[in-house]
């Protein structure tokens, strides 16, 4: 399967996705970022229903975009005064991360390529998920996976606790 | 019979010294009544016990028990009653109860009265307890016990110096005797093993015993006497010793325990006629210290003083009597020198009482000890005068009193020996000679101290009845010793066989020829005056220095023996102090100085290598420390670039990328110097950073 | 299926590049959440094309986006806490870090 | 009935620091009235020893040997016979005896008799340990308290005195460690039982025998202290606070022979034969060399502190004549006459410094007259202590010298004989110094006389040492079989 089967949209999200994802980790302002950030994690979401995710996509938007982005933007106000900023906003690696990252992604992708061509490509089948998949879904959650679930859920749990003890002012 | 129970002679004194300490203390009457009373039981039990004795013939009775019993170690307790034994008891009762009495007038008025009889108690418990002792341990156990109760009452007026130097004197003079008197017993507990007189003796008669030994051992228990009985070179304590009361003198130096000496010479008899050196040794020892002493007493002018040369004097003589016969019987002669020395030892102490008392009371009544202060006295107390008188006489061996008949053995006894013969004579005559001396400047001529004469009295009832009662004894005692008699003195007390002494005229009219030219002489220097004492005095003036100040022993043992003994004391407490202490210091001080050193190597060396070390990675680090940014996303840098070689690596490895590792190898190079680059610029971007990371 | 995963790899690259070079401790966290899309990316497209049956990899893929949410939390908690005690949230107080 | 010796003063050292500390006379008699039943049992097992057990040699009152440490054999193993039993009398009379005598102890009064009551099980459970690790662990365990009696409550050089006492006694123990270590590893199977290692240390080489001697002989003597190791006495005693002293002298001294006498003689006899006479030659360096500088001495309780070095001379003397069944029953004599002699020469030291505030012997003079008991008592002691006939001392002494004639060469006994003479010069300069000459009222004007509390402190040790001296047989006869049985395993 070469990379035109996958059609317009894919490359639709996917440019929109680069691009904001760029603009995350570029831009000055920080605030900006956050934008690009749900931006780039709407797009996201739709590369899951692309691949007949559509829980996870619900679940993508609802949380990063609802919960995860919405408390960046949060945090970026309690903390930043934000027209202020006129430094950059990358450090002294950001030459050498580039380069590094780019040749990370240079050998990725050919560590993909060569791996693709060895061995997904037999095993790709492509048949179309159950369209039940999200009852499915919800099935395995509550008997399969109850336990992690509810390690989750404590995980979860500890993580409000711990970050309401963390923010909480000494004197409060 | 009584003589079962004769131990409790010794144990009646001790009852009442335990009843005056702890609880007749504070009644002083009563004291002195309980004290007196016990040594009358006593004085009436020997009796009884003498009398018992001769009823056996002299037979000897013997009863002990076990003080200490390990095996092959058994030391006994025990008593012995023979004629000797019987004879001594009779004399130091006589002579303890005559003192105890006479000390109720000498010593009233004294704040430690009672104290006193405890002590005079204590003292015929420890002389009692040496007579009746069956063994050589037991007869050293009293020993060393009169030498304490001497000390007591030697320092009984230890607020004196002169008192409290002279009882430690006394105590380490004699127990310096004793000394060898200890190695003598170890001699005799190894060689003979037994401490047992009989055993001992048996053995000797055994003859198993190597005749060295016997000498060594023989002159070693001799050294004991030698202390005691104050013999030369030991002598120097008895003089001193008169610092004591009176009464104290006369029990001590007269009758007991000088007397101990030559009854342990007398006791241990069989030793010396085993051995005829150590009974030649005895002889000549006697013989000096009867012939110095003798000279010295001629011109003391302490009356306690004279008569303590006297003591010394006559106690050489009787050892000189027992060594001799000693000798004799070693070389198989016959001799009556153990009868003479017995029955010297038995009258002198009545005589000598009596003197010392006599002196006791003249002294209570002047109030003063020099005979230069006197004078005329016959005046005022005629019973001691009298008394005295009598007792001067007898030692001086006038007939018929005691003093003569057994002086008369003596000189029988050294009749076979010419020098021995010589000296005998010449000390009777000086004894003659300055014991009346004594009692022509006492008694007689004209007071030379006006006031002590005006103050002087005829002493109490108390003490004049004892010397009343000696002076009777000073006449009679030498009776039972006359050589008429057949069943005498010396068929009662004898060593080996029974001695029968037979009149020798020309010796007796001998003696007593020199004893009274000696009072003749005395009589023309201090009563007619005729011959004037300070003349013969400044015309002899060298040898009269030499008497009067004791032929410098005193100064001479101070020298050669008491302050080296307390130098080495001194230097040997600074050689611990320095040397032996100050090694233990000096370990102490070099542990330190070692750790120092250990510090000094510690700091420079050791620790020097761990700084060096540290140093050095010191210098590495500040050239690697530009690798600590302190920028976690630096650090993640690194492990991702790390990451990337690794895995490209490996893939390399697995075939999957050959050729890579080239690139991988130029991408590192490249990253490393782009870093460099950024980094060094940033560096110089920012100085604040640089100085803090210098920290 | 190639192409969602290079699509994840360079959505992975550019959330590593934020991660190593933001200075903003928000933006660094941003940037990692950017890494877990890629990841999640991943494990869905390897659930579609390579075993569906279990739906595996969307079960993983959920509980990264909550763990992530979690890490968010915790991250922002204590981000406020950095600003409340430096009064700054940048990365370059890099001395802080060594000694 | 053993255990009770050493766990009773354990149990009596928690209780009194349960007392609150400002409840002065409840900690004393607390003190006291615990001291007392060790006291009561050493008694008991006295009398009972005698009368049941002293017929023969071997162990009695045997608690173990009950395993306590398996993985090294190591036992809880504790009995006693002839020789312990004398020192365990001494050891509970003279606890109880120094715990009176410290009722003047005023400040840290609590730690001081916990300290005094750990001191006290410490000592009885080094006369009572059959076991090697047991008689380490109390010898030890003893040092500690010592350090602190004389460390805290001490006299003007007390932290010089208590670390010399201290590093000096630890300097010995080392060695004893080593010894006790070879033969705990040359044994086999590995043990520490000390009634087994009695068949076993002739058995090893020479050499090794050699080295265990002299390493047990330098542990121990320091302890005695045999001279020339002799020098942290002095100090020790003179900054000590009395009872201590007392304690030190009595028995802490008496521990050094009674473990040559227990551990040294009878497990190397080869080598003791080998080595006696240097060790009697020490024995009369240090009778005569004592003495002398006893004789040298201004301070009162360093003169009877240097009198003990004399003393514990013919200690040494004697087991250097082990042959002797005499000699050896003198040293234990000597042991138990110079504890009670000296304890109580210590206590009236004390009596007189309380009062005087001063130990200077120049200082003193005539005092005969003015506190005529105590001067008494003192004579007496003093009396005992240079060897007079009826008391103890003079028994010790002539045992100690008959049996010595017979197993040593004879000219060096024949001069130990002029410590006889030595002793009394010393003793009597003292008596004569302090007690007679004239009284200087001025000074000593107010001196009072021994109290009644200080009397019956003494009272027990004076009858004991006339009681000893008057008839000494029965304890001749407690430690006959147990002597026998020494002198045979010596002369193996």
């Amino acid at each position: 399967m070469a990379v035109g089967d996958v059609g317009i949209v894919f490359w639709i999200l996917s440019v929109a996705i680069i691009v904001s994802a760029c603009m995350v980790v570029s831009l000055r302002n920080i605030f900006h970022c956050a934008l690009a950030l749900i931006l780039c994690l709407f797009a996201v979401a739709g590369i899951f229903i692309l691949l007949g995710a559509e829980f996870l996509a619900a679940a993508q938007v609802l949380i990063y975009v609802g919960a995860v982005a919405i408390l960046m933007i949060f945090a970026i106000m309690l903390t930043s005064n934000l027209a202020a900023k006129k430094i950059t906003q990358t450090n002294e690696n950001a030459l050498v991360g580039l380069l590094v990252c780019v040749f990370f992604t240079l050998v990725g992708w050919v560590l993909l390529k060569k791996t693709y061509e060895g061995i997904w490509s037999h095993l790709e089948l492509a048949r179309p998920l159950p369209s039940d998949n999200i009852l499915t879904l919800g099935k395995y959650l509550m008997t399969q996976y109850a336990l992690p679930f509810e390690v989750v859920s404590i995980l979860l749990l500890a993580a409000m606790i711990g970050a309401i003890v963390l923010a909480r002012k000494e004197n409060a | 019979m009584i003589t079962k129970f004769a131990f409790l002679i010794p144990l009646l004194p001790l009852f009442g010294f335990v009843m005056i300490v702890f609880f007749l203390r504070w009644k002083e009457r009563l004291s002195a009544v309980f004290s007196i009373m016990t040594i009358l039981a006593a004085w009436v039990m020997s009796v009884i016990v003498l009398i018992e004795t001769l009823a056996r013939h002299g037979e000897a009775y013997e009863a002990f028990y076990k003080f200490v019993d390990l095996p092959r170690f058994i030391l006994e307790i025990g008593i012995l009653i023979d004629p000797l034994t019987a004879v001594m008891l009779i004399v130091v009762t006589t002579v303890g109860a005559c003192v105890e009495i006479y000390s109720v007038g000498y010593m009233h008025n004294d704040p430690r009265f009672s104290r006193f009889f405890a002590y005079l108690s204590l003292f015929l418990f420890s002389m009692l307890g040496l007579v009746v002792a069956n063994n050589f341990f037991m007869i050293f156990i009293f020993w060393e016990l009169v030498g304490l109760t001497s000390y007591l009452l030697i320092g009984f007026w230890f607020e004196k110096k002169s008192a409290a130097d002279a009882c430690k004197k006394a105590f380490i003079t004699t127990r310096m005797g004793d000394l060898g008197f200890l190695v003598g017993l170890f001699m005799i507990a190894f060689y003979f093993g037994t401490f047992n007189y009989g055993g001992v003796f048996a053995k000797v008669g055994e003859g198993v015993i190597p005749a060295g030994i016997i000498t060594a051992a023989s002159i070693f228990v001799f050294c004991g006497a030698v202390g005691k009985s104050a013999q030369w070179p030991l002598h120097v304590w008895l003089p001193d010793a008169m610092e004591g009361p009176t009464p104290v003198s006369a029990l001590i130096h007269a009758a007991t325990m000088v007397a101990a000496g030559v009854y342990l010479v007398a006791r241990s008899m069989s030793l010396f006629v085993g051995s005829a050196e150590a009974s030649l040794v005895v002889a000549i020892i006697g013989l000096i210290t009867s012939f110095m002493a003798a000279s010295i007493g001629l011109v003391q002018n302490d009356i306690k003083r004279v008569l303590a040369y006297s003591t010394v004097s006559q106690l050489g003589y009787m050892i000189m009597a027992l060594g001799l016969y000693g000798y004799d019987t070693a070389q198989h002669g016959h001799s009556p020198g153990f009868y003479a020395g017995t029955f010297h030892l038995y009258t002198h102490a009545f005589f000598k009482g009596l003197l010392f008392l006599g002196a006791g009371s003249v002294i209570h009544a002047v109030h003063t000890n020099d005979i230069q202060e006197m004078g005329g006295l016959v005046r005022k107390m005629k019973t001691t005068a009298i008394t005295f008188m009598i007792a001067s006489l007898s030692i001086a061996g006038i007939f018929p009193l005691a003093g003569f008949w057994s002086k008369d053995e003596i000189v029988a006894a050294a009749s076979h020996h010419p020098i021995f013969l010589v000296g005998t004579l010449g000390i009777a005559f000086m004894t003659a000679f300055y014991m009346w001396r004594l009692c022509f400047l006492t008694f007689w001529g004209e007071p030379r101290d006006q006031h002590r004469y005006d103050h002087a009295h005829e002493s109490p009832k108390n003490m004049t009845y004892p010397l009343v009662f000696l002076a009777v004894m000073s006449v009679i005692a030498g009776w039972v010793g006359l050589p008429w008699l057949h069943q005498g003195f010396a068929s009662f007390v004898y060593h080996g066989e029974a001695y029968h002494p037979h009149a020798n005229y020309l010796l007796m009219g001998i003696s007593l020829i020199v004893g009274l030219s000696g009072i003749y002489l005395a009589y023309l220097m201090y009563y007619k005056k005729s011959i004037s004492a300070e003349a013969m005095a400044e015309r002899f003036r060298p040898i009269y220095k030499l008497l009067y100040n004791k032929y410098y022993f005193d100064e001479i043992y101070h020298a050669v023996l008491i302050r080296p003994v307390l130098a080495v004391a001194d230097f040997m407490w600074t050689f611990d102090a320095r040397v032996v202490d100050g090694l233990v210091n000096g370990t102490g001080w070099l542990t330190i100085k070692w750790s120092d050193i250990k510090l000094w190597f510690d700091t420079w060396i050791v620790d020097g290598a761990v700084n060096g070390s540290g140093w050095l990675v010191r210098q590495g680090a500040n050239i690697l420390r530009f690798l600590q940014t302190g920028s976690m996303q630096f650090y993640a840098l690194f492990i991702l670039v790390v990451l990337i070689v690794f895995g490209v690596f490996k893939l390399e490895a697995t075939a999957v990328l050959v050729g890579w590792p080239f690139v991988s190898i130029i991408f590192v190079l490249g990253v490393t110097l782009l870093w460099l680059f950024t980094r060094s610029a940033f560096v110089r971007g920012r100085n604040g950073g640089q100085t803090k990371s210098e920290e | 299926m190639l192409a969602y995963l290079v699509l994840a790899l360079v959505l992975f690259s550019i959330g590593l590049f934020g991660v190593l070079t933001r200075r903003n401790t928000i933006g660094i966290l941003m940037s990692l959440e950017l890494m877990f899309n890629a990841v999640n990316i991943n494990f869905v497209v390897f659930n579609k094309f390579v075993a569906t049956s279990a739906l595996v990899g969307q079960m993983f893929a959920i509980f990264i986006v909550v763990v992530a949410a979690a890490e968010a939390v915790a991250g922002l908690a204590i981000v406020l806490l950095l600003y409340r005690n430096w009064q700054g949230i940048d990365t370059d107080n890099d001395s802080v870090m060594k000694w | 009935m053993l255990s009770s010796l050493v766990f009773v003063p354990l149990a009596g050292m928690i209780l009194v620091m349960l007392i609150p500390k400002d409840k002065i006379q409840a900690i004393r008699w607390t003190s006291v009235i615990v001291s007392l039943v060790p006291m009561l049992v050493s008694f008991w097992i006295t009398w009972d020893y005698f009368f049941n057990h002293s017929g023969t040699s071997a162990m009695a009152y045997v608690e173990g040997p009950y395993s306590w440490i398996p993985s090294l054999n190591i036992q809880y193993y504790l009995g006693v016979d002839g020789i312990s039993v004398p020192m365990l009398f001494l050891t509970g009379l003279l606890s109880t005896v120094s715990l009176l005598a410290s009722f003047n102890i005023t400040n840290r009064v609590k730690e001081y008799f916990a300290f005094f009551l750990l001191l006290e099980a410490g000592m009885m459970g080094v006369f009572v340990a059959l076991d090697f690790f047991l008689f380490y662990v109390f010898w030890e365990i003893m040092l500690v308290p010592m350090y602190f009696l004389i460390g805290v409550w001490g006299g003007p050089r007390k932290e010089y005195a208590a670390i010399k006492f201290f590093l000096y006694t630890l300097f010995g123990s080392i060695f004893m460690l080593v010894s006790i270590l070879i033969l705990y590893f040359t044994s086999e199977p590995h043990t520490l039982n000390m009634m087994a290692l009695l068949d076993h240390g002739p058995t090893m080489g020479h050499t090794l025998q050699m080295i265990c001697f002299i390493f047990f002989f330098i542990a121990f003597a320091i302890k005695v202290p045999v001279w020339p190791f002799h020098t942290w006495l002095p100090d020790a005693h003179v900054e000590a606070p009395t009872a201590v002293s007392v304690i030190l002298a009595g028995v802490l001294l008496k521990m050094g022979t009674y473990a040559m006498l227990r551990i040294n003689w009878p497990m190397f006899p080869q080598v003791l034969r080998e080595l006696s006479f240097w060790i009697a030659l020490l024995g009369v360096i240090a009778i005569i060399y004592g003495a002398l500088v006893s004789m040298a001495q201004k301070d009162l309780k360093k003169l009877v502190a240097y009198s003990s070095v004399s003393h514990m001379g013919y200690c040494m003397m004697a087991l250097g004549a082990f042959t002797s069944v005499g000699a050896i029953a003198g040293c234990m004599f000597q042991m138990v006459s110079h504890g009670l002699i000296t304890g109580a020469l210590f206590l009236l030291v004390g009596v007189i410094y309380d009062r005087a505030h001063t130990r200077e012997i120049a200082a003193f003079g005539g005092l005969g007259a003015k506190i005529p008991v105590y001067t008494g008592i003192m004579v007496l002691f003093s009396m005992a202590a240079l060897g007079l006939p009826g008391m103890s001392g003079f028994v010790a002494e002539f045992m100690i010298f008959v049996g010595a004639f017979s197993g040593l060469n004879k000219i060096m006994v024949g001069i130990s004989v002029l410590g006889v003479v030595l002793g009394a010069t010393y003793m009597l300069r003292m008596v004569q110094r302090v007690f007679l000459g004239e009284f200087n009222m001025a000074k000593w004007g107010g001196l009072t006389d021994i109290n009644a509390r200080e009397i019956i402190a003494v009272a027990p040790l004076a009858v004991l040492t006339i009681a000893i001296g008057v008839y000494p047989k029965p304890l001749a006869d407690l430690m006959q079989a147990t002597l026998e049985h020494l002198v045979n395993l010596m002369a193996r």
